[in-house]
């Protein structure tokens, strides 16, 4: 059992997959001889070849539509996309292929296809390297959102996003690719997907995030109970469809929630899980939902991204504003 | 200044208008279905069937029983000559319009009205499982054909893939790709532009300033061919050349159809609003079932009573297929849950029972 | 003063504008000649010329970029998608560059775009044709999303739309554009931006919509009136950004809130209303909020698109079911 | 079978790596500036500039004092040949790696220095008001120079748009959508491809299919001519024809610079992961700085004195400039609020409050 980051273990699960799978093969720009701008695929070129790990032209509608083209003749593609604000050339694949391949056909033709993507910022990227827009995709039925927040779940729950039929948006935190190293048991077991994991137990408020996220909203955890405050803290971990039964159970028991979201806030994911509460919970709120988020403004540079993005502080203080 | 590159576009045809060889076409050199009867009359029966058929779908939606419905008229050749030069295991990714190439395929009728009468099921087609669905957004469906070729490469199967495309269809950039990338890994896989003259009210001239479409191909270092659309034989004969070096590992081809859409772009657009009369009489004279015909009546193939009898034929299958569609009944109301899934997560399970349940209690709907 | 239809309100709009601002022109496919798939813009190029009303080759992304080539030098660019099932080619000008050139260059370029497209099913279009996904994009920062509902909404929001600095996504929903007639004075007069407009005042429960759902809305109150209970309808109007104190105010009288869009549910723009009242109107609230949407599936075809949509029936069950 | 279309693609080079006029040219043909000292000497000070600001952002990187940096080295006669080339008026849609036209143009070391060091403050040119920004989605400022083309056209000013692209950049579908649509408007723009031979680490062969990127043109029916992207004599050259064509109203042309990427692609790069160094040495062989030296010397209008003495110029500006980015604060985090609207929402600007108080009580963040 070897210590691994979250982006070896990435790279373990593509090669334990693709060892066990002939159906299964990794295409995008620079994932082959260069493994990946993040080296998420380092290696798997020198050994499965060039015609399962395929460097393609520059085009990410491309990527995607190939894959729809593979995926409907049996294959099951995991793309890299460089990084997530570079996804939109792929929308139109996505939101009217991708997922739709099956229903359209009433199941005869359908898509187990992966996109891997980056998430989020906070390593003082250049522009355009550091967008967390998941919430366009949640909205999009037929697609599965994925985001680990450790090495173990990055193994696992890549795996099974690569053996779930449909497909899967897989978002890769960058912030903590390599902030950690776990043990991780290199055995092909998935973790279920549609989801959440509680990272922390707590009665007095919970916090629901993900991604790099839950790294902060655990420090912020910490620090509420050295000030005498327990709190829960969830890892959504599928991010669509959310698991609501997790979050209900937990605010029944906490009356408060707090949620915590790189995004902007708008229409950002934070506000389904209000809604959700909202419509099944709302008789368990002892207080406000609050939702701790990335600016409804676009990620600044590197100079300002800091002041952009949740903060442990900000974090702390939402909990401590539901609990007044 | 010396010459880096250098490129040319050939064009194809072998009939004129009134079904004749042209005068530098010498028969004998050209592939043995031109002179197979067998071959040709399938063919130009098959052009006849989706006419007739064509314009059965037309007077439906008219009459409120279909929805909106794109009219394949003046494609027959193109569609039909496409189909005749695929083998059954290829696959094709179609636009909305391909019913000739569809109904050769053994796409059947009730499956093509039960799409456009707006039932998902009609996509299910039962016969040719490994084609891709109608495609509505333009042009992305290149990259299916490309995709399912790059299937077919990896896994050393002799098979290939055609992707159809119109003349407004070549300026989404997505083609481009599709070619590019299908240039790149020599990929099994023919795109192939039906040059109908519009895209909705757009004519060609201000769709693109190039000359031809076929010489779309030379941006991604493919070969490019131009071909009578509404001559059957040339159709065939260069799709069938296209396919075979596809097969043979040397790549995609860009295949241009020349021909005139005679209808309305679909049964919502009025065509009178942006093209003349004239243009479109122009059109009915070099349209390719007449040709055909002429083609097969001076080989003696075929007369005016052989017409009149398969047109019946046509007319009885044509209602078979109409009454079947009539038979169907409206989709249940958890058709459209039940396929998103292969593992529905629980709260569209939920949605899907609120669903049975408003559907049930119909009378209570606003 | 004439009645007009939604349809020619657009059209009296885009004439007004033009005749008064040479910076004006429209650009899309089909536009020119033929008017436009629902004629919306018919009439234009005969009185403007080919070089303020531009048929342009097929390629959305490539509409969108051209405005805003256009836009930074100062062209108030309108185009038209001919169904929103077909914006994505253009989701990366938008997101990327026509809501960030402002931003990006510190004010120096600006981008003054409106882009115009049909919103939502109703009228048993084929595949791709009833989409209404504006939530994906009220999560993009710099971007206003603007729906009328009526043909006086329709001239006056459209006129400020053309004038505002800034991009606006103006949905024009289908199913009412040729639904009633409405006296509308061609005089040039914008309606704000950014507010919501009270269809209907009540006492018993707040009813949010936008677009075509505001007619099932208001005979949902009808019908709730007849049966003694008082629906305030209030039109969104402005979808991002929100005008939230309108929607709180109203919740503060009310106690109740429905949400009613035709786009699905998971993180629509109803869960965003309902987390900005879980958040700043808990406290009023005395019932779960209720959604009333399209469902998580993909917009079905002809067949069965009305069990899809929101109806009277189920805008009528949900109000009640506050009150209960 | 006859022929709808011939095209060919030309090449066009002027000076040898040595720096000396090429058997078949006669320079008695060439353009004027190609005889004028104080153009020449113009054009070769920029490059050196160029080079000597491009190293000291690659060291500022190195040590902390700068972000990920796209180096230039290798492009200088590509970018100062175009900048030269152009008007003051017309405008340019780069990409991320155009300091060269952009220095050219008066774009300012702070500002170069402000953008990649994490600020858009450094977009917000001085000198160059209607440029357009750095651009990283690749391809998508083709459509921006496209579209300012129009503008131009539609207010008839006699002005142009250069949009820069990479060999990777050709990929894109949105590439050949402006293309296309420049085509059939006529627009004044010139795509210029910056053929550098790599994508980070995709070769050109992976990219594309197409023997040379100027016939990406033929698609869309324009010119395209390829340059040797080493010879600043011809890069300027050529797109002085290509930019009077456009001026004239005879709408765009491809040219493509053929070049060499000399060093990583990105300060977050190993480009010896995936290249030869044998074919890295053979880039410093034909490089453009060297042989424009050289020509310079053969005609004695430069000595190695006068290199040195410049070099020392350089650095002093050079230094200047870094000094001034040295001396630019961190931007208010208001910076982010306040230029995304002319009239922003109220929401908004309760979140920059929140921001402000946030800022202000800096010592809580975790
Ligand atoms: C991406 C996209 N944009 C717009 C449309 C609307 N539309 C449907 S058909 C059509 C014209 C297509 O013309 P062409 O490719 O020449 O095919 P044809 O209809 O002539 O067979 C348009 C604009 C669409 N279906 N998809
Ligand atoms: C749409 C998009 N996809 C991916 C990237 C990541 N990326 C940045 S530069 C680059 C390679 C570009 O190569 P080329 O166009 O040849 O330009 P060069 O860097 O060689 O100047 C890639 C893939 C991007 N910036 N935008
Ligand atoms: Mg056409
Ligand atoms: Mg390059």
């Amino acid at each position: 059992m070897a210590k691994v980051t979250l982006v070896e273990a990435i790279t373990l699960a593509h090669n334990w997959e693709m060892s066990h799978d002939p159906d299964v093969l990794v295409l995008g720009q620079d994932v082959g001889r260069n493994g990946g701008v993040f080296r998420a695929t380092q290696g798997l070129q020198e050994k499965f070849g060039n015609q399962r790990v395929i460097d393609t032209p520059l085009a990410e509608g491309m990527i995607a539509g190939l894959c729809v083209g593979m995926a409907a003749q049996g294959l099951k593609p995991v793309a890299e996309i460089q990084f997530m604000g570079f996804i939109y050339p792929a929308m139109d694949q996505i939101v009217n292929h991708m997922t739709r391949l099956r229903n359209r056909t009433r199941g005869r033709l359908t898509c187990p296809v992966v996109i891997r993507t980056p998430h989020g910022g906070g390593i003082h990227s250049p522009e355009h390297h550091s967008e967390s827009v998941e919430s366009m995709f949640c909205h999009i039925p037929g697609l599965r959102v994925v985001c680990p927040s450790s090495p173990a779940r990055a193994y696992g729950l890549l795996l099974a996003a690569i053996r779930e039929p449909d497909p899967v948006l897989f978002l890769e935190p960058v912030r903590i690719y390599r902030y950690a190293r776990q043990e991780v048991e290199d055995n092909g077991q998935a973790l279920p997907l549609d989801v959440c994991y509680v990272l922390r137990e707590g009665t007095d408020c919970t916090i629901v995030t993900w991604g790099a996220m839950t790294v902060e909203s655990l420090k912020a955890a910490e620090e509420l109970a050295r000030q005498g405050i327990s709190a829960e803290v969830i890892d959504l971990a599928t991010i669509s469809p959310i698991d609501a039964e997790t979050i209900l159970d937990s605010v029944a028991r906490t009356g408060r929630l707090v949620i915590v979201h790189e995004a902007a806030r708008n229409v950002g994911v934070g506000a389904e899980i209000a809604a959700i509460v909202a419509e099944h919970g709302l008789y368990d709120l002892e207080a406000p939902i609050q939702r701790v988020t990335g600016y409804d403004t676009i990620v600044p540079l590197a100079r300002l991204e800091h002041d952009y993005a949740p903060s442990v502080a900000r974090i702390v203080a939402a909990v401590r504003a539901t609990l007044s | 200044m010396s010459t880096a590159a250098q490129f040319d576009i050939q064009y194809r045809q072998y009939l004129d208008p009134e079904g004749r060889f042209l005068p530098e076409v010498d028969p004998a050199t050209l592939p043995e279905f031109t002179r197979d009867p067998a071959e040709l009359l399938k063919m130009y029966r098959m052009m006849v069937l989706v006419r007739a058929f064509d314009t059965k779908a037309i007077n439906l939606q008219r009459t409120g029983k279909l929805g909106t419905y794109p009219p394949a008229a003046g494609h027959e050749a193109a569609q039909v000559g496409a189909a005749a030069a695929l083998h059954a295991e290829d696959v094709i990714a179609p636009v909305y319009r391909e019913i000739g190439t569809q109904m050769w395929r053994g796409v059947r009728m009730v499956e093509i009205l039960r799409y456009w009468g707006g039932d998902e099921a009609g996509n299910d087609f039962v016969n040719t499982r490994h084609d891709f669905p109608w495609c509505v957004p333009i042009a992305t469906q290149t990259l299916h054909a490309a995709g399912a070729a790059l299937a077919f490469k990896i896994r050393n199967q002799p098979r290939c893939a055609l992707a159809y495309i119109g003349d407004g269809g070549t300026s989404e950039g997505t083609f481009y790709e599709a070619m590019n990338v299908a240039g790149v890994l020599k990929l099994p896989v023919i795109f192939y532009v039906v040059n109908n003259r519009w895209a909705i009210s757009t004519p060609l001239c201000q769709q693109t300033a190039a000359q031809t479409l076929a010489q779309k191909g030379i941006a991604a270092g493919i070969p490019g061919i131009q071909v009578d659309g509404n001559d059957i034989l040339a159709v065939r004969h260069v799709l069938e050349q296209a396919l075979a070096r596809a097969r043979h590992g040397e790549g995609p081809t860009v295949v241009e159809a020349l021909t005139y859409r005679l209808s309305d772009h679909t049964t919502a657009d009025d065509a009178s609003r942006y093209r003349s009369a004239s243009e479109v009489e122009q059109g009915w004279a070099v349209e390719p079932m007449k040709r055909m015909r002429a083609f097969l009546q001076h080989l003696n193939l075929w007369d005016e009573a052989q017409e009149v009898a398969y047109r019946q034929e046509c007319n009885l299958l044509i209602e078979e297929g109409v009454n079947e569609y009539f038979a169907t009944t409206k989709p249940p109301v958890t058709a459209m849950f039940d396929h998103l899934y292969a593992n529905p997560p629980k709260r569209l399970l939920d949605q899907r029972d609120e669903a049975v349940q408003l559907s049930g209690a119909k009378s209570l709907h606003g």
